[in-house]
């Protein structure tokens, strides 16, 4: 009955009304500057709110997510490279190149996430939005190690040191930039100025939302033709991958921060999700022998709908069991 | 007219920075980019996207000299990121500004 | 009087100041993704409206309003070929691709219709919304039976069978997918969750129409260097053809529907409205002899600025006259 | 204090985050096509909103404006040019490229400054918009006429005319035609009608500039590189001449018009601005022999930047102190 | 480098999934595509817009004997949609990926 | 297949009118253009921007005769603009519309 409800939130439907519209091979253009202009407005929107949330709370509390999003980001992808490479068994570079993808996160994903929380009108923390700026680098350091670790064993010449340029490139990426400084401006902006910028932010949020997951809905269902490349044992990953996740995130976020459900849910969300904006390119020209193929189709065709879909609630409704 | 060495890479948006970088070593000063290029390969289908994983055409007019230093540059870097590079012979018409 | 003041409603003015900016040479650029991005919304969103709408009114009232767009989309069609190649004597091909467009429908001039209505504060059934939905596509496959049998007549080899692919295309064109999708979406959404993107799509959705007609005013007046080749009795075609299909569509809107003056002069709009997206690439792949230069030109160049400034008061003139 | 609070005012801070966001080089990309976008929708919103105002108020108060905005759009140049060329000594044809850049105006400053009076709350009288717009294009006309001067001293043979062709140009730019069509349909539509439109114009208007001057940060910090080039006179130029211009139009506001403290800063912020979007591509057009390198690093290298952070609320505090 | 030909085709963007059906089934796998063309020709004016009847520019570098299919597989619809097709001599930069 | 000469330019966005008004001058019917390049070469960086100034790319495909027409047309437009123009041979695919 929750799952059903939240089928039929809108951005889910529009999630779905995208993806239907590639799988019918609607000839349904959607502009690439569009996706890139609204992924803008949100990823400063979420910024914006989160930062004036933040501005209310005792920033010490905001010390325990930052620590929690440091070793989320930097476990994750360690715990999914081990599961790739010793247990299904992929090339290491591949492996290196999906776990970084698992270990980062996906706005889109949180955003549709408090969409839910708004739609059926449960409150939530405001930490999470830092976790999810910080959670955006760390794995991305982590893919490169375990790449280059693994390229050692083969003892191919092509290690690419974690150079400060890499490192500099992992944190001044574009969204950690956008999010990062949306969340400072919400912060310090003077008042009466906020308060004329914010119609923009507010009014159209889950608007705006709905016509960036028509777009990924498109995108997802591009995938679809490369499933026959990943192969059953890691399409299964991509599904049983955000289950492990979320089942720490639950963990760290009830019992390691002490959030209620909203806050909770919102953190096993970001352990679950696996990032298709900012990690595909950074690891296409860390790891140019990883194939494109199989994290894109992983992390934006199995898993992001996974969790839109069927995640998000499912993670609601174990934060409200652990929560009762 | 003089004769050069019309040079057309195409490669990923994200590989530009680096050849740019490439050309500068050598001392390669002109260069005409076509962003938000897409196509098909041995790697598949690329397009312009939010991952900005589309490609981007290069196109270099230099001296044949100059042209063996480019081609020498870019090599690798096709070796590991893939897309193509032709070289065809083509007139620059001479406006001695 | 009406007229006057329903030239004055911005719709109308920005569609104005873009034709007089083009007329004057300005170089004002209105870039092609802008266009693309404010149709894709003003389709999910008056697909959304509509959908709202339909889930408060009588199903069963629907099926006479899908019945007969079903008959103005294949009938339209037939007689405007018959008017072109009997009447003003055109080829058979062009004549096919011409009467296409006018069999189907323009969303901008119908959301036109509905800024007319909203700003002289008239009510409106909901059931025209699934008329624009239902008459984008017959239209097309109809355009192709002609052509193919003119093809036949002039006995070259070149006819291309009504494929299942060229119906599939008509069928799941772009904005018969963003219509349907968003009226659907309208209809069965979680209303808080609908609530929340609905100020996106209610609060903007004039000011994005006013943003659209500035850049369709340019390109209607782009097209007037082609008059030349369109000639005379074809651009009468271009008046005299909205006004017979307005006549066909008030008749059926009131006697055939029943609808009040508002919904009467929609239908009205419907049928007497020539599709100048959807149709015009469907019609250069099915039917290459024809000249966009002709059916642009009437469809885009004279059709179009003519339902906008005078039809659309004219019609609703003329509704208010029948129901009295 | 003032100053400090207008640095926090969110235009500012967005601005700011474009600039460093480019400084550290990260590999935020702002699609050319969004900002195109936005400066269509800022340019028709002030124009809008100036539009409503001025049928409010007494036409013939206008008249004064208008004067002025000619004096202010014919003299400017005229004094940076002499400025530039017996001052700094650097050759006619970049001084006479330069000084068209100052003498013109910019929106995107004009539209901070009204962001900074109403984050503070200030009233301001609405004549100015007009002269914005009217400024535009007279220091075009006087660039080019100082250009072909500097020709014939030269003797080369390139003299380009003031052909009706340029003065055409120059008054039928798009920045031109959006805001005085803006100006028009604000001031002659139908009540109702524009009361379904000014949502999309008045609640979205400071987000969308908050979202512009992120991408102009990011210009702005682009020029830098070219610092070396411009030089140290030069560099002192666009940050000297805006202040002459402010003291210009302190006293053409106050004295010269009666604005209040609101209206009279705002005459001075547009005798300060330098044009970065209307005036590049005009005198590249009319003075190719003068490097872009200097013209567009001053104006948005230096001067744009400089207006926004500490010449709004500088102008602001000066017109107070002249008006207390 | 390998010689190749190089064949640069400008049609419709509305054309190009069939030209591209076309190239799989004579079994060409690489082409670069360069949306957003514009131009002019025997059909008048062509640019970007809302309907999609801009331009693509397709460049296909292939062997010889490719190349001859290619043409032939594109010269109908060049005749029934228009467009232009020219080939010329091209040297490919190998990387042995 | 017909023997064409290809001429390649590179040009500002704002001067396309000027050259395009020369082709007509001079009768030239068919043209290709790919907005929104950019580049680099004597006067800097070029890129794609809110101004207008980045380049287009023109591509024309032309007899010998006419071709020579194109660059004299063009030569004084390049010294005064910069940009460039290249030439080289092509085959054009016949389809005798
Ligand atoms: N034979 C070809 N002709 C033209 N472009 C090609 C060809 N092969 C590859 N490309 C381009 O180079 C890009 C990368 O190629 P690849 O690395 O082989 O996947 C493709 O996306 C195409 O745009
Ligand atoms: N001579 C030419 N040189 C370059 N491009 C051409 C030429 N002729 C036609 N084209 C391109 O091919 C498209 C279709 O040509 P057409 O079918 O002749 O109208 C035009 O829009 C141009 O982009
Ligand atoms: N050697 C070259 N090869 C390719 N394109 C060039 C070359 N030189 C200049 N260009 C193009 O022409 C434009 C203007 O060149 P310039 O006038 O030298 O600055 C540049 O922005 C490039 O796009
Ligand atoms: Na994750
Ligand atoms: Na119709
Ligand atoms: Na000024």
């Amino acid at each position: 009955m929750l799952s059903l409800s939240s089928m039929l939130i809108p951005a889910v439907l529009f999630f779905a009304l995208g993806f239907l519209a590639q799988l019918i091979r609607s000839d349904l253009k959607f502009p690439a500057d569009l996706s890139k202009a609204l992924s803008i407005y949100l990823l400063v929107g979420i910024g914006l709110h989160g930062g004036i949330e933040l501005a209310k709370v005792d920033p010490a509390g905001a010390i325990g997510a930052v620590v929690a999003a440091l070793g989320l980001g930097f476990g994750l992808p360690v715990i999914a490279y081990f599961i790739l490479s010793w247990g299904i068994r992929i090339d290491r570079l591949n492996a290196a190149a999906i776990a970084a993808h698992y270990g980062s996160v996906s706005a889109g994903t949180f955003i549709t996430a408090i969409a839910f929380l708004d739609s059926i009108q449960v409150p939530y923390e405001s930490y999470p939005v830092i976790m999810l700026a910080i959670m955006e680098s760390p794995a991305i350091i982590i893919g490169l190690v375990l790449a280059n670790l693994a390229r050692k064993e083969q003892g191919n010449g092509h290690e690419k040191r974690v150079s400060s340029e890499l490192v500099h490139d992992a944190f001044t990426n574009g969204s950690v930039v956008l999010l990062l400084g949306g969340m400072l401006i919400g912060a310090i902006a003077q008042p009466t100025g906020l308060s004329k910028i914010l119609p923009f932010y507010d009014t159209m949020f889950m608007g705006v939302l709905s016509l960036f997951l028509l777009n990924m809905g498109m995108e997802a269902s591009r995938r679809i033709g490369d499933f026959g490349k990943v192969g059953p044992s890691l399409l299964l990953f991509g599904i049983a991958m955000p289950l492990g996740g979320a089942a720490i995130g639950l963990v760290v976020g009830h019992w390691g921060l002490g959030f209620g459900v909203g806050g909770t849910m919102l953190v096993a969300v970001l352990a679950a999700s696996a990032s298709y904006i900012a990690v595909p390119p950074a690891m296409r020209l860390a790891i140019p022998e990883a194939s494109p193929a199989l994290f894109l189709t992983l992390s934006l065709g199995i898993t992001f709908p996974f969790n839109v879909i069927v995640g998000i609630p499912l993670y609601f409704a174990a934060a409200q069991w652990l929560i009762r | 007219m003089k004769p050069v060495k019309r040079i057309e890479i195409v490669i990923e948006e994200i590989e530009l920075e680096n050849v740019i970088d490439e050309l500068d070593r050598i001392g390669v000063v002109g260069y005409t980019i076509v962003p938000r290029a897409g196509g098909r390969g041995e790697r598949g289908v690329r397009y312009e996207n939010l991952q900005g994983l589309g490609n981007v055409q290069l196109t270099i007019a230099c001296s044949e000299t100059q042209s063996i230093k480019v081609i020498e540059a870019i090599r690798p870097i096709l070796k590991r990121y893939g897309g193509v590079c032709l070289v065809s012979d083509a007139m620059w018409v001479i406006h001695d500004s």
